[in-house]
């Protein structure tokens, strides 16, 4: 870290404004940042706080009604936000890349990979088509795509999410760039394949001394990969500093509530099961608020957070945008968890909700009379036990089935085969009059807040549906004081219920649902992915909310998420999905201190901590390889293609789940070997 | 965080620019106002026609555009402005009509069709299949012609051409509706699948479905009057302005017996076509930056 | 593929069939009797004169009879004879095809080259002149009627200006060339006589303007559409990242895309060309299937309607599966699914 | 006699003309015409019944007689030089011209008559109903036929005047498919050839026929009369009035035979282009049933007469084709068998709205009464049936007569009208030949059960005895009483007897319209000096 080294790139005081219908909106303000050679930055905030648009600023690749207001980019000296079109033209794709966050976007489909890969090559006129060709089929060998000699000639969706993010990365790497800009390359990516990428984009760096700037929500992520980060709030840098030292003592009171709503895997969750979370959202970046941005929403705040505070050192290296802190101050570690929590309410006895050999098979369209019929084996056959009051976790990555045996268990769709017994009932035969009264007991919370309320009711009228439906309350009056109440419960203001779905965030919406849900009085609530769509401190409230809903209402929980920190964090029980398969099932705690399924062990050792140290001490297990298609999943164990000691045995014979421990099953020959 | 990515970009990306805006929404209100014009001249035609639509004066037949008689006279004598003004009667109603009645039956049809599935979704893909591989013009003429001329018939024939691609359309957008969130939600909630195609999937639906119901309009005015224009559509008196242009496109000279009805159905097609794009935009603020 | 192709194709005849079946039964039930349209006063009132007519077209045999006459002669080759020109179907179909199949080709590569280059400008330089002239175009393009467009025009141009020349496929000055195809553009230039040749082409001038207008202005509309969709696509903001230049982000990126729905649109569009011509047809004497349509629709000539319908259906029908098949050339996730 | 004499005064004027002007280059050696040719299905003789191919045939091929412009009652000599009653005046025996030769050179015999007049009843298509008198065709001698007569008491000679009866080369059918045997219906193959060729004796013949495009005629160096005046006749299909009207005005076009009373008038004052009238035996007619089952009020008498008195029409004469039409006074054209123009306002319908008030009140409903009016959704002459209906039930509503328009295709029409399904309706006439019967005899037979009406023995009486009566004084007098009953009785009313104009680029001289279904003579047409 020596100062003498000269700045890659110089980012000073930019201001980059939108222009909407309401008015200027200022996406990104005052941002200032260095990058010297080689080095690995991270961005990381929530949604609109302005990381992205910073990093686009860079390359001048902002939409049409985005400019540059102020401030100077500068890199290797030259002012990039004063350059001509050409000239920027020239360093795109050349000095700097950029890879984005949608690798199934990123693409485009209609053209082959080849002409993608060599386009950008072309464009910098540094090689000739058969030179590009070649180089890149040897960067995508590089990026470690197998027989890239066919993979060139392929299309985009021959590829998977993994695959195509690589392939963007060969891209990106095609003209040996002195920076790369990677702007949330693993959100879409499940945690396996993520470890793969940054893994490469770690191994990238060294190897080619290219610079990275990684912009990502996730502070584990960026703790994986990055020297030093940057912590943007409402279009500001609230704090900078080494990513150890900010992680393990973060300067600002923001920083502070991120790390926090985070639940981590290297620790054991409370016993409340609550998470640190900070009230409110981020501010309205269409109305400029005087004072500290955080101010309103800050745990720490003082009267002095009127005055807007400057991005000051803190520290050796470390500058934060805080006063309260301005003196070398640390911020406190949260108050442990009140030993007040409840005792598990699982009861024992009969579960109540059983599946047993559960099969959702779906056809896929025949293209011809004659050809064979095939299916998407989304879950094929499972067995589930929920006990009253408890939460079951279900995790797996996508293409596991998870979401599929929701809408089996609502019956939104019908099992192919198999029961789902609830109380005297089975669910995957009953017809739609036995099933009507069970509809009350059984509810479910959806992945996205955007898509899961009626756009064209308000909320009142979603919450009061149901309950005049289901003949909960008698007439009008009785169901606005039960919408009240529900709003209540959720944390809504009661004038809420007089407004439509699109004027809440997604936390809020989230929490609609989560009301209407409850309007029913349900003793069963499945939960899809309710938290995946969310921003970080939202996501710790709605968790929140969750466990202070089970705890009042004795609610029972089906949990399913694809985050096993989360689910760990909630969950009394934990089942493993691997393609439509139970891997592993075991108490919360068991699963943790012993997984027995190889798979379960690489899935924890996949998701990234946010604490650089514990990063850099613990054991990687990296999965090689894509999960395979649910059309035609492998012999025997399904995991064997990419299990790292799966034996001869493994195509042959399917592993049974079995009893290894007491409440602790797993379906592996070799159980714990790993 | 994937559907809220991208920072302010998405939110700012979408909303556009402002003076796009305002145009688009001046365009808007002024296809409102041609067609509000259109309809209150329809209404009152009574009121402001300065003659009778019939009867038939030939010591003035074929006058150009005078004094008296604005846009002039027709071949019996007729002025052609009254004409025009009772003609927008039937070239409104007979293009509201239609669009009214096959979207209302292609919503049904295509609504039903789409949530129920299975056999009765085929069978209703099959049979508009059949009336689109009918070139529609070519299928309301034969149909017209075989059913006689006169309004109702014509209006008729143009029925049975039309509702199809309502239905294809309403079927498209309740499987676009039924997969969201929200309707499982409902399904959850047990309701029957009346109320949920009804009261939550449809008011969902009902924004596409009401652009293309306003442009619609334009495309059935102008359908009626080629119609009329053939022959088929009206019975005489009675004044249409595709039959209008008909009885002038021999009189070259006499061009205002056929330049006028056209101006007029082309005036209230672009009016209908402001409209729907407004509709558009106020609906779906994505499609502004179109 | 192939399985697909032969099950597109027999489907397709299927239901070429099953349309003619519909448009017989509505002609059938029509009050009109095309005998006596046919024959002059004198001899409709001779009974058997109508009676030998009714033979000579089989209408007095049983519905399903006719019907079926009719579809077994389609196996042979054989449409029937028309009952107004009383000559084969089949030749009259000849005859009139080439006249429409011409313009209807000349309108449509009208709309193609000049709708996708103008909707293309249009969203690349949006709200500028172009885009406000591509706006006028496309939206005066479908809100004019045609046949009222066709009047303007040939008033306009051809009696007042005189700088279009009239009605009709060719000068009265010139013979028509030897035929060949039929199609006078064809013909003329492999007989090598060139101005014949562009007196044709001269004559293709208004009616195809006024038979594109509509199309014109959908294609317009939807390849600017379809650009500005497709330049909100990441793969768009990658291209420019990779320091493509706007030529080739546009040429190279965007328009692969977005051409992908103009070619679903261009198909039906060929498909309504080919067969709406009836009103442009009518005002410019061309002599052309619309027309013929038209007449043998009025006319109640059942062997001709069907005829029609058949060849109409059938042209609908194939190139809706050409348009499915260059949508599989241009879209490889579309040939993928139907491969597998 | 004076058709000919034309031609050699046009011929010779044309050939000093071109004597005149040696160095001319571009004389004018094509005739194009243009004209809506869409009706016509084919050019055989024998089976043609249209309205547009009588113009070509009567220009490729000749008949035995022929008549004049001018004089629609007396038949003139053309392939036949003399006739005369034979066989107790059952027949007629023709003498053929001598040395008359078909276009490719063949001499025209008396075995080339019998073989057309043979295939046109043998073929038993529409014109075989012209030839409904026409008895067996005898040959007596290598340039002399007899042609029988099924009923004497009726006429022939006119009816042999009609392009029906061309002759042409008995030689040149054959080899081509006709049969002239009966069975011929069955048999012959000729008219695809007829279609595209002629093998008559014409001043011209037939060198193609491509439908809805034109017709071609090349001229006959063989022609027994004065030679036709151009290489070539192109007949042009155009179908729009417009369009031909800009044709003509162009000179692209010599002559367009379809333009409206409008178009007609917007030429005047155009030096290039002159219009040339001629009159026809054609006829529109306003037609009331008498069945009380379809209008219980209009098969009142009196009801009828008032409609017939309410009417207006000098107006639509004057109003809607330019004042070119004549109204002859009831179902006989004026110049056909001594009907006179004069006889109209002697004895014929007048607009009176005084007395159409008072035969309603005789009829019972003096506040007047509705009416349903069928027509066909068509062209008629320079205007159309739409403008016409409409102008008329203005003018019965001035009355209180409401008539209400039902429009439909003309298919929907015929079988409504010929069914006898009809209240009211318009509808036109036109007659293969001039010979009165095919007038008369319709009025009170076919025409009149249409129209429910049940005509006297008188009259039917009357109709007969015209017939039969070789007196053109006398049989003027019997069609003036039939005339009179027509007209008491109301259910013709005669709306108008158009004269046809046809626009004439001064590129071309002598055009000269004829009342004959030919319609122009084309023969005499010669390119201007």
């Amino acid at each position: 870290m020596t100062d003498a080294a000269p700045p890659l790139l110089q980012v000073r005081n930019l201001r980059t404004e939108f222009q909407t219908d309401a008015g200027p909106i200022r996406a990104v303000e005052g941002v200032s940042f260095d990058m010297r050679p080689g080095e690995t930055v991270g961005i990381v905030g929530e949604s609109g706080s302005g990381k992205s648009v910073t990093a686009l600023s860079i390359l001048r690749l902002l939409a049409d009604n985005a400019r540059i207001a102020e401030g100077s980019i500068s890199f290797r000296g030259q002012d990039l936000a004063t350059l001509s079109e050409e000239e920027i033209r020239r360093l795109r794709g050349g000095e700097i890349s950029m890879i984005f966050q949608d690798p199934l976007t990123s693409l485009n489909p209609v053209l082959r990979i080849s002409r993608q890969l060599v386009e950008g090559m072309l464009a910098h006129g540094r090689l000739n088509q058969v030179e590009a060709l070649k180089h890149g089929i040897d960067l995508l060998a590089r990026m470690g795509i197998n027989a890239p000699e066919r993979a060139v000639n392929g299309y985009p969706h021959e590829f998977s999410g993994g695959m195509r993010q690589r392939v963007m990365l060969a891209m990106g790497f095609a003209n040996n760039p002195s920076l790369l800009i990677a702007d949330e390359p693993t959100t879409a990516l499940d945690v396996t394949i993520q470890a793969q990428i940054l893994d490469l984009l770690k191994a990238l760096n060294r190897e080619f001394g290219t610079a990275v700037l990684l912009i990502s929500h996730d502070l584990g992520v960026i703790a994986s990969v990055c020297e030093r980060v940057l912590v943007m709030y409402a279009g500001e840098v609230v704090e900078e500093g080494p990513t150890e030292d900010l992680l393990a003592d973060p300067r600002h009171p923001y920083t502070w509530a991120l790390l926090n709503a985070v639940p981590r895997l290297d620790r054991e969750p409370p016993a409340d099961k609550r998470l640190t979370a900070i009230e409110g959202v981020p501010p309205d970046s269409s109305k400029p608020m005087a004072g500290c941005r955080f101010r309103v929403r800050c745990p720490f705040a003082i009267e002095r957070c009127t005055e807007h505070p400057d991005l000051l050192p803190v520290a050796e290296g470390r500058r934060a945008r805080c006063w309260v802190t301005q003196g070398g101050e640390r911020l406190l570690k949260p108050a442990a968890a009140a030993a007040t929590a409840a005792a598990s309410l699982t009861e024992a006895g009969r579960p109540m909700l059983e599946l047993r050999g559960v099969v959702k098979h779906y056809p896929l369209r025949r293209d011809a009379l004659f050809s064979t019929k095939k299916v998407v084996r989304a879950v094929d056959g499972i067995d589930l036990d929920i006990r009253r009051g408890e939460t079951v976790g279900l995790v797996g990555e996508s293409g596991s089935g998870k979401s599929t045996i929701a809408r089996l268990i609502t019956r939104i769709q019908k099992p192919t085969s198999g029961s789902i017994r609830f109380g005297e009932v089975d669910l995957a035969t009953a017809d739609r009059r036995v099933l009507r009264p069970l509809r009350r007991r059984i509810q479910m919370i959806f992945q996205d807040p955007y898509a899961s309320l009626n756009p064209r009711m308000t909320v009142g009228q979603i919450l009061a549906e149901p309950l005049r439906f289901h003949r909960l309350v008698r007439g009008e009056a009785q169901a606005r004081v039960r919408v009240g109440e529900l709003l209540d419960m959720v944390g809504l203001p009661v004038g809420s219920a007089e407004r439509y779905p699109h004027e809440f965030s997604g936390g809020q919406r989230q929490r609609i649902g989560t009301a209407r849900a409850l309007a029913v009085e349900p003793e069963l609530i499945i939960a899809d992915e309710p938290i995946s769509a969310l921003d970080v401190n939202i996501r710790a409230q709605i968790i929140n909310l969750f466990v202070g809903l089970q705890q009042r209402l004795g609610l029972t929980f089906l949990f399913i998420a694809h985050d096993l920190a989360v689910v760990r964090q909630v969950s009394d029980h934990i089942v493993v999905l691997y393609l439509g398969k139970v891997m592993e099932v075991a108490a919360a705690r068991d699963l943790f201190a012993e997984p027995l399924h190889p798979y379960t062990r690489s899935l924890i050792s996949a998701a990234p901590i946010p604490d650089a140290a514990v990063e850099r001490r613990r054991e990687h297990i990296r999965l090689t390889g894509e999960p395979p298609s649910p059309v035609n999943p492998p012999s025997g164990c399904r995991f064997r293609t990419r299990c790292p000691i799966a034996q001869g045995i493994c195509a042959e014979v399917e592993p049974p789940l079995a009893e290894l421990r007491t409440g602790h099953r797993a379906a592996c020959h070799f159980p714990g070997q790993m | 965080m994937t559907a809220a990515a991208d920072d302010a970009a998405a939110t700012a990306w979408q909303a556009g620019r402002h003076g796009r805006w305002r145009r688009r929404y001046g365009l808007a209100a002024f296809g409102a106002a041609i067609v509000a014009l259109w309809l209150v001249v329809a209404l009152a035609a009574p009121l402001i026609a300065p003659y009778r639509f019939d009867g038939a004066d030939v010591t003035i037949r074929l006058m150009p555009p005078s004094a008296e008689h604005w846009l002039g006279t027709d071949a019996l004598g007729r002025d052609v402005l009254s004409r025009l003004i009772w003609g927008s009667r039937i070239s409104l109603f007979a293009g509201i009509v239609v669009v009214a009645i096959g979207a209302g039956l292609g919503v049904v049809v295509g609504g039903i069709a789409a949530y129920a599935g299975g056999k009765a979704e085929e069978l209703m893909m099959r049979v508009t299949d059949l009336v689109l591989c009918f070139p529609p013009i070519i299928l309301a003429m034969a149909i017209a012609a075989a059913l006689g001329i006169g309004v109702r018939n014509t209006i008729l024939a143009m029925l049975i051409v039309w509702w199809p691609k309502f239905a294809r359309l309403a079927r498209s957008l309740v499987l676009v509706q039924r997969s969201q969130e929200y309707v499982e939600a409902a399904v959850v909630m047990g309701y029957g699948p009346g109320r949920i195609l009804f009261r939550h999937i449809v008011p969902n639906a009902i924004g596409p479905l009401v652009v293309l119901v306003t442009l619609d309009v334009g495309q059935a005015i102008i359908t009626f009057a080629g119609l009329s224009f053939l022959g088929l559509g009206v019975i005489p008196p009675m004044p249409e302005w595709g039959a209008m242009v008909s009885e002038g496109r021999e009189l070259v000279d006499q061009w205002w017996v056929a330049t006028f009805p056209g101006l007029a159905i082309l005036s209230v097609v672009v009016g209908f076509n402001f409209l729907g794009d407004g509709i558009r935009d106020w609906l779906d603020p994505k499609s502004r930056r179109r | 593929m192939f399985r697909y192709l032969v099950m597109r194709v027999a489907g397709m005849a299927v239901m070429a069939v099953l349309a003619t079946l519909v448009v017989f039964l509505i002609a059938t039930q029509v009050p009109g009797d095309p005998v006596l349209a046919q024959l002059g006063d004198l001899q409709a009132s001779d009974p058997q004169m109508v009676a030998r007519y009714r033979a000579r077209w089989g209408l007095d045999r049983p519905l399903w009879e006719q019907y079926w006459i009719f579809i077994s002669g389609i196996f042979h080759g054989d449409f029937g004879m028309s009952i107004s020109t009383q000559r084969p179907v089949f030749d009259d179909i000849r005859q009139y095809a080439p006249a429409t199949v011409e313009l209807a080709t000349i309108s449509f590569l009208l709309s193609i080259l000049v709708g996708v280059p103008l909707g293309v400008l249009a969203a690349v330089r949006r709200d500028s002149w172009i885009d406000n002239v591509a706006r006028f175009i496309s939206l005066a393009g479908v809100s004019s009627p045609t046949f009222w467009l066709a009047f303007i025009m040939l008033a306009l141009f051809y009696g007042g200006l005189q700088i279009a020349p009239g009605p009709g496929r060719i000068d009265l000055a010139f013979l028509p060339p030897r035929p060949v195809t039929g199609l006078y553009l064809i013909d003329a230039a492999l007989a090598g006589d060139w101005p014949a040749w562009r007196n044709v082409a001269a004559h293709l001038i208004l009616p195809a303007i006024v038979l594109a207008s509509g199309t014109l202005g959908l294609i317009t509309r939807t390849t600017r559409a379809s650009m500005l969709e497709a330049m909100t696509q990441d793969y768009v903001r990658v291209a420019r990242a990779k320091g493509l230049t706007e030529r080739k982000v546009v040429l190279g990126h965007l328009l692969p895309n977005a051409l992908i729905p103009v070619v679903t649109l261009g198909g039906l569009a060929y498909a309504v060309l080919l067969t709406g011509a009836v009103m442009t047809e009518t005002i410019f004497s061309w002599p052309g299937l619309g027309r013929y349509t038209f007449r043998s629709a009025v006319a109640l000539d059942f062997p001709g309607i069907m005829g029609i319908t058949l060849i109409v259906a059938v042209v609908y029908l194939v190139i809706n599966l050409l348009t499915d098949l260059s949508y599989a050339l241009l879209d490889p996730r579309v040939a993928r699914e139907r491969a597998e | 006699m004076i058709r000919k004499t034309l031609i050699r005064l046009a011929t010779g004027t044309a050939i000093a003309a071109a004597l005149a002007l040696p160095a001319h280059a571009q004389k004018k050696t094509t005739l194009v015409i243009g004209l809506d040719i869409s009706d016509g299905r084919n050019y055989d003789p024998a089976r043609s019944a249209d309205l547009t191919p009588p113009l070509t045939m009567g220009a490729v091929s000749d008949t035995l007689l022929t008549l004049s412009t001018d004089d629609l009652v007396n038949v003139k000599p053309s392939l036949a030089t003399t006739w005369t009653l034979v066989n107790n005046a059952a027949a007629w025996r023709f003498q053929l011209r001598p040395g008359v030769k078909f276009w490719n050179g063949d001499v025209m015999t008396a075995e080339d008559v019998k073989f057309s007049l043979d295939r046109l009843v043998n073929v038993k298509d529409q014109p075989a109903s012209y030839a409904a008198n026409m008895g067996e065709v005898t040959i007596v001698g290598p340039m002399t036929v007899e042609i029988a007569m099924k009923n004497p008491k009726e006429p022939l000679l006119l009816d042999l005047t009609a392009p029906s009866f061309a002759i042409y080369s008995a030689k040149v059918a054959k080899a081509n498919g006709a049969v002239s045997t009966p069975g011929a219906d069955q048999t012959d193959k000729a008219t695809q050839w007829l279609n595209n060729n002629s093998a008559g004796t014409g001043p011209y013949y037939m060198t193609g026929w491509e439908r809805n495009v034109s017709v071609t005629m090349q001229k006959n160096p063989n022609y027994w009369g004065t030679p036709a005046a151009f290489e070539r006749v192109v007949v042009r299909h155009i179908a729009d009035g417009a369009a031909q009207l800009l044709a003509v005005r162009r000179g692209d076009v010599d002559i367009a035979m379809n333009l409206s009373a409008e178009q007609l008038d917007s030429l005047k004052g155009n030096a290039d282009v002159t219009v040339i009238q001629g009159g026809s035996t054609d006829t529109l007619y306003f037609m009331m049933t008498s069945n009380p089952d379809m209008n219980a009020t209009l098969a009142k008498k009196e009801a009828r007469q008032a409609v017939a008195a309410a009417i207006d029409y000098d107006g639509l004469i004057k109003g809607l084709v330019g004042g070119f039409a004549d109204r002859p006074p009831s179902f006989l054209p004026a110049g056909i068998a001594g009907t006179t123009l004069e006889q109209t306002k002697e004895f014929g319908f007048k607009e009176d709205l005084t007395k159409a008030k008072a035969l309603l009140a005789a009829a019972g409903v003096p506040n007047g009464f509705e009416f349903e009016l069928i027509y066909p959704n068509a062209a008629y002459f320079s205007t159309s049936y739409q403008l016409m209906t409409q102008k008329i039930q203005a003018d019965l509503a001035r009355v209180g007569i409401k008539m209400t328009l039902k429009p439909m295709d003309n298919v929907n029409w015929r079988a409504q009208f010929n069914g006898a399904k009809s209240q009211a309706t318009i509808a036109p006439w036109n007659s293969p030949s001039p010979n009165p019967y095919l007038w008369t005899g319709a009025s009170v037979q076919r025409v009149a059960k249409r129209m429910g009406w049940d005509p006297s023995k008188e009259i039917n009486d009357l109709v007969s005895q015209g017939a039969a009566e070789n007196d053109v004084a006398k049989q003027a007098t019997i069609y003036k009483r039939y005339q009179q009953i027509l007209i008491e009785n109301a259910n013709y009313a005669t709306l108008m007897q158009p004269i046809y104009r046809v626009a004439a680029h001064k590129n071309v001289a002598n055009v000269k319209l004829t009342p004959n279904v030919w319609k122009m003579e084309l023969a005499q047409i010669k390119p201007a000096s």
